[in-house]
């Protein structure tokens, strides 16, 4: 591998990392300050890439369709906290997983019902559609780096929101003591509905401006799902700032892991097994620092 | 209309104060049946990803038969639908359940090849007739192979293998191969690694993707460093759109040829848009193949399920045209299962992707096409091999 | 005099920037009861926390019977004979109070790694859990769930617990916790039953029953030790009446 | 406790029912049936961790495949496998498998805990996937069923729909039975605490971590049992079958039983199944068929289940009766 090819797949580690950061930092926020672990999460990101396609149909402009996007996904936040996890609070985990476990096939058939099975693209608006020439085979869409771009400010505005404002100190406290909130005579279920409706806009946000690059297919959040949990679980429980280092580094582990060569013995380790490398990864930092990276220990 | 059952009375009834005593579970829907239908089993996907493809094969097999009119010697066709979910874990207990519950004369499905395999299993184990309607995986008319099964399709071999030799004749030496890992995958890029060095190219690396990964851009990016003459693929749904978009953003599109199993673009080019224009793909049925059968066949299709058919639905047509055969040598009398499978052995069938026929591991032995995507269609563009059989490696038949 | 059952030198926890627990040295003795006051946040429970095992020091060392066992996790310092009760209180609700001590008693077996003898056959097990519930006087409540028993009684099943399993010292964080009078001046007694034969550490706001029962009272401001010495003394020393007694009546109630 | 709780009786009636179905039943029926008490056995194991040590594993499905592809392995085409050596390899194998993710996942708890096991899982998921050696993603066959010969002499054969039905049968009383047995001893009531009061136990001197591995990696080797005579009696293994939706599915059953009751997961393993079966044979109602979206209703099902039978249908079994009997003192929860 030349050096060119090296800082391009660098590039390409971090942009996909960004990407997986601003799917699991909604995660992470609700795991943190809610303590609920949602299954659907992934579930969230498809709503969110199937809403992109239908309103940028319908608007035919995919800005609008991600600014009504966002509001319909906060709604949905809103109501789903209301209606269904806001009677989990006192309840086992194992509640939590196995109701938005339901909530998976739920959402999964009605997205059958009223998209169908098939798979729909959704076109990249046009100041966006240029790329740079990097080699002479070899250009960047321009709008991957504006993905990376907006996840950026997107972190950065979190880190802000958290750590700066009132809203993001209440937020700390409410991770940390319950009862110590509510008797600050803060309405902490308003707060958590609408932490929940942040998580779950950022996750179908998330969806939303992935759709062009992505396409929008049946399961498509399933698989995003799982190597959030891996983001989590590596970054720490909560912790923003661990999601995005455990972002980044999964995705440069896993865009490695695709291009190397590695035997051991005989036995051709990579590529093979690049599938698995992320969970090597994730079983590596356990071994060191069990609660993650900025985790907490319990 | 199908009768989508979960329980017959008749063994119901024998062990519901077993099974309410254990579980609590009362009563659920039962129906009557007259002894001297023909029993069908159709198993095949009606939700998840593959939802689509199941609803086609199922349009295009009912098609079949009833315009042979769905009556052979007087008996009757009865169908027996499973929802296989494209889950295989569920395989071998969802064939089994039609095989020993509802106890299907002849088993259908489906297109998940991991799926298919658990019902191979069944049909071995139980000898009931299977009829494959789409799924590829090599050994389910390979090492798998048996009297009693039988493919309307493809293998994953089949489609890519004549796009090897195309290419070299075009003077392409230098390929690169990428898929994801999962054996239709694998076995795909196997025959197109087999074409293409019988003709003289070589396939510089053999790229792989975890499935259902769809994060493209570290491969494409090595793909574009080493600069090969042709990239070929086996990708599906929306891994191949997403694929095609990708390809086109990195700026490969018109530097690197990119090829692939017909699958990449089928069913999907609304989705892809103008990133699929002008990729070359072989398949054994394309968009404008010229014949009568094909004209009336789509114009039927069209007609009674007010949607365009596809490579699926043909696939689905074509089994039904396959039972039908059988059926109308043993004139409905399924007891006769020697002469049934015979006569489904020796059958030509006269479908709209060009007739043909059973090779001796019981898949066909057909026309590849190769097509272009023209204007957001699959043009067929010549054939790329003529009546190619699956080697069937490891049938012993 | 004999030799400390345990004993701190220079021990200290730092949470941050924040020292809880600076520079302790204490000791502890068979027969008598040694007990901790301060304010709150004073680091009486860091402190407790501390010598249970349940929180790791920063610095120093803690010697029990001679031994370092600073560092050692919870379960390895409770299986050398230290007991402790806690602040908030700390058993299985759903448990009967007799399985409640029958789970603490069997600790002291070599090996629960036993999967197919019922856990009521063993007798010697079964008999300490037993002792244990005479002891404290919950004999007649073996039976009930221990989520039914009144606050008073649940503090006397925590102290009977951590009697089953045969300590040589008790750390008790505020046994006296939220008790009425009566059930106060019975959980005292029990104390005093209890000091021949155990070395106590008796971290309590409760004034009377701390100069009723202490022989020796240390009093922590900041993490740090104000004063230490014989109760007569401390509750002489001006030091302690500014910095802390004085102030008991706003800074606890 | 009288001897002769309703309890009893009716889990005497319900074994009696099973005892003599095969008489009675189809083959179809006999092998649901068959499939059913093999997942009651891996329910079982999960309810060891779940209802019982308190440890939400979200990747005990893992367990389950691995023994299947164990039994795949040790049956070359057209050999059958011993029973008896096949059978203890793959709990083995389970075992080992549970001790070496055990030691790792249990350096965590609560939320961590699922999160971890299901990345886990899907770790194993992807080496039987993406590597070649067990039929990749199209799976392995089990070509014949293990055979019960001990030095020539066979009491049993597995090929018989009957006698695998007895085998999965007994199996099933002894895992249950067994399971009783445990949970009242010393390993048994140190467990329970531990689901109840970590914490506490570890500050009476337990150290948890040895017995939570102890538990997690029985679960494995229970979970590998039930696994094998899957394998054994579908006569395929797939990666799908250690994928997380079987392991969620297998959650599902323990918590419609109710967690913590070993007759619990027995029961849930068994509506969980026939559910699924009545689900997908809804008819078609006014034009919509439902069971081509039956898992619209089963996900439905779900919520509705998690927000109104928290204890599971045997707690509700217990609330309606204990409403019966003292209606005075059901208001204490």
């Amino acid at each position: 591998m030349d050096a060119n090819t090296f800082l391009i797949q660098v590039l390409n580690g971090i942009q996909y990392g960004l990407l997986l950061f601003l799917v699991a930092s909604g995660l992470t926020l609700i795991l943190g300050i809610m303590g609920i672990i949602n299954l659907a999460h992934g579930t969230f990101y498809m709503v969110g890439a199937y809403l992109a396609f239908s309103l940028s149909q319908h608007f035919g402009n995919l800005w609008l369709a991600m600014a009504g996007g966002v509001v319909i996904a906060v709604v949905i936040g809103l109501v789903l906290e209301w209606l269904l996890i806001s009677r989990l609070y006192h309840r086992d985990h194992l509640y939590q997983v196995l109701l938005t476990y339901g909530l998976i096939l739920i959402f999964e058939e009605l997205r059958s019902v009223v998209f169908g099975d098939d798979v729909h693209g959704v076109a990249v608006p046009e100041i966006l559609r240029v790329s740079i020439p990097l080699t002479e085979t070899l250009s960047y869409p321009v709008y991957r780096l504006w993905m990376s771009a907006v996840c950026l400010v997107l972190a950065v505005g979190m880190y802000f929101l958290i750590q700066k404002t009132r809203l993001g100190m209440i937020i700390r406290a409410g991770a940390a003591n319950r009862e110590m909130v509510q008797s600050l005579g803060i309405n902490i279920n308003l707060l958590y509905r609408l932490v929940f409706a942040l998580g779950v806009a950022l996750a179908a946000f998330a969806g939303m401006i992935a759709a062009p690059v992505a396409s929008v297919f049946p399961g498509m959040g399933n698989q995003v799902l799982i190597v959030c949990f891996v983001v989590v679980v590596i970054g720490g429980i909560g912790s923003v700032k661990g999601a995005m280092l455990a972002a980044i580094l999964i995705g440069l582990v896993d865009t490695f892991g695709k291009v190397i060569s590695l035997e051991i013995g005989g036995v051709q380790l990579l590529p093979q097994l690049s599938g698995m490398m992320i969970y090597v990864l994730m079983a590596g930092v356990l071994l060191a620092r069990p609660e993650g990276l900025f985790g907490k220990r319990a | 209309m199908s009768k989508n059952q979960a329980f017959h009375r008749r063994g119901f009834l024998k062990t519901a104060i077993a099974a309410a005593a254990v579980a609590g579970v009362v009563s659920l829907p039962s129906f009557a049946y007259a002894q001297s239908k023909i029993k069908v089993g159709l198993m095949l996907p009606y939700t998840g990803t593959y939802a689509q493809l199941g609803v086609a094969i199922t349009n295009g097999f009912k098609m079949a038969m009833s315009e042979s009119g769905g009556k052979f010697g007087g008996h009757e066709l009865e169908y027996f639908t499973v929802d296989d979910e494209s889950s295989p874990p569920k395989a071998t207990d969802n064939a089994n359940a039609l095989v020993t519950r509802d106890k299907v004369d002849v088993l259908v499905g489906t297109v998940h090849s991991g799926v298919v395999m658990g019902m191979v299993k069944v049909a071995r184990d139980s000898g009931t007739p299977l009829i494959i309607p789409n799924a590829g995986a090599g050994a389910a008319t390979g090492s798998q192979c048996a009297p009693n099964i039988f493919r309307t399709s493809f293998t994953n071999w089949q489609p890519a293998y004549p796009m090897g030799k195309v290419l070299a004749d075009r003077g392409i030496k230098k390929a690169v191969t990428l898929t994801w890992k999962y054996g239709a995958g694998i076995e795909a890029i196997e025959g197109f690694k087999e074409g293409f060095k019988k003709a003289g190219g070589t396939v510089v690396k053999e790229l792989f993707l975890p499935f259902p990964s769809v994060e493209f851009q570290p491969l494409l990016t090595e793909i574009a460093s080493i600069k090969p003459d042709a990239v070929f693929v086996f990708f599906a749904g929306g891994g191949g759109v997403k694929l095609m978009k990708d390809w086109q953003a990195a700026g490969l599109k018109g530097k690197i040829g990119l090829y692939g199993s017909g699958f990449l673009t089928d069913g999907v080019l609304d989705a892809t848009g103008s990133a699929a224009d002008g990729i070359e793909t072989t398949l054994h049925y394309g968009d404008g193949i010229e014949t009568p059968k094909n004209k009336t066949f789509r114009l039927n299709y069209a007609k009674t399920y007010k949607l365009q058919p596809d490579v699926y639905a043909v696939q689905g047509y074509d089994a039904g045209l396959l039972l039908v055969a059988g059926l109308k040598a043993v004139k409905g009398d399924m007891s006769k299962k020697k002469e049934f499978l015979s006569a489904m052995e020796k059958a030509k069938i006269d479908s709209p992707r060009g007739a043909w026929t059973m090779s001796k591991a019981h898949n066909p032995v057909q026309d590849i096409y190769l097509r272009k995507v023209v204007n957001g269609e699959n043009k067929v563009t010549g054939v790329a091999q003529k009546a190619l059989a699956d080697p069937a490696r490891g049938c012993k038949m | 005099m004999a030799e400390a059952v345990l004993r701190t030198e220079h021990l200290s926890k730092h949470f941050g920037g924040l020292a809880a627990v600076d520079n302790v040295s204490l000791e502890f003795f068979t027969d008598q009861i040694h007990a901790v006051i301060g304010p709150n946040g004073a680091g009486k429970t860091t402190l407790t926390n501390l010598l249970s095992g349940e929180l790791i020091c920063t610095s120093g060392s803690i010697y029990l019977d001679g031994a370092d066992i600073a560092g050692l996790s919870a379960d390895r310092i409770s299986q050398r004979g230290v007991g402790r009760s806690y602040q908030k209180t700390n058993i299985f609700l759903p448990f009967s109070v007799f399985e409640n001590c029958r789970i603490a008693a069997q600790s002291r077996l070599n090996s629960s790694m036993r999967f197919i003898r019922r856990a009521l056959a063993y007798r010697e097990v079964v008999r300490e859990a037993e002792r244990a519930l005479e002891e404290v006087g919950l004999e007649d409540r073996a039976q009930v769930p221990a989520a039914s028993l009144s606050h008073g009684e649940q503090r006397q099943l925590e102290i009977a617990m951590t009697l089953a399993t045969r300590p040589r010292i008790l750390l008790l964080d505020e046994p006296l916790a939220g008790m009425g009078g009566e059930e106060s001046a019975h959980m005292v007694e029990l104390l005093q039953k209890l000091k021949p034969a155990h070395a106590m550490l008796l971290v309590e706001h409760d004034m009377d029953a701390v100069f009723a029962l202490a022989d020796r009272l240390t009093v922590m401001v900041d993490g740090r030790v104000l004063e230490s010495g014989p109760p007569e003394a401390i509750r002489a020393s001006a030091a302690v009446q500014e910095a802390y007694l004085g102030a008991d009546e706003e800074s606890h109630q | 406790m009288g001897k002769l709780r309703p309890g009893t009786i009716i889990l005497v009636v319900c074994l009696l029912a099973l005892a003599v179905l095969p008489w009675f039943a189809e083959k179809y029926y006999v092998q649901l049936f068959t499939k059913m008490m093999i997942m009651a056995i891996f329910a079982m194991s999960l309810d060891l961790l779940v209802g019982f040590t308190g440890l939400v594993s979200l990747g005990h499905a893992a367990f389950f495949g691995v023994a299947g592809y164990v039994l795949a392995f040790a049956a070359p085409e057209y050999e059958a496998a011993n029973l008896w050596v096949s059978l203890p390899l793959a709990m083995a194998c389970s075992g080992l498998l549970a001790l070496v993710i055990g030691v790792l996942v249990l350096r965590t708890s609560g939320i961590y805990f699922i999160m971890v096991t299901l990345a886990f899982a899907q770790m194993v998921f992807f080496l039987f996937h993406d590597t070649e050696f067990g039929g990749g993603a199209d799976g392995i066959y089990v070509y014949a069923k293990p055979v019960a010969a001990i030095a020539g002499w066979e009491p049993f054969t597995l090929e018989n729909h009957t006698h695998f039905y007895f085998v999965v049968l007994a199996l099933l009383v002894l895992v249950y039975t067994g399971l009783r047995i445990l949970l009242d001893s010393l390993f048994g009531r140190v467990i329970v605490g531990i689901r109840v009061n970590e914490h506490r136990m570890r500050s009476l001197g337990y150290r948890t971590f040895r017995y939570k591995l102890a538990c997690f990696v029985l679960a494995g080797v229970l979970a590998g049992m039930a696994g094998y005579f899957a394998a054994a009696q579908f006569g395929f293994v797939n990666p799908e079958t250690l994928g997380w939706h079987q392991s969620g599915s297998v959650l599902m059953m323990v918590i419609l039983g109710g967690m913590g009751t070993l007759t619990g997961a027995v029961v849930g393993a068994f509506s969980m199944i026939l559910l699924e079966l009545g689900l997908q044979g809804l008819p078609a109602i006014g034009g919509m068929d439902l069971s081509k979206h039956w898992q619209l209703l089963m996900g439905g099902f779900i919520v509705c289940a998690v927000l109104l039978l928290p204890h599971g249908l045997l707690g509700l079994g217990r609330t309606a009766s204990r409403l019966r009997r003292k209606p005075a003192e059901a208001r204490d929860g």
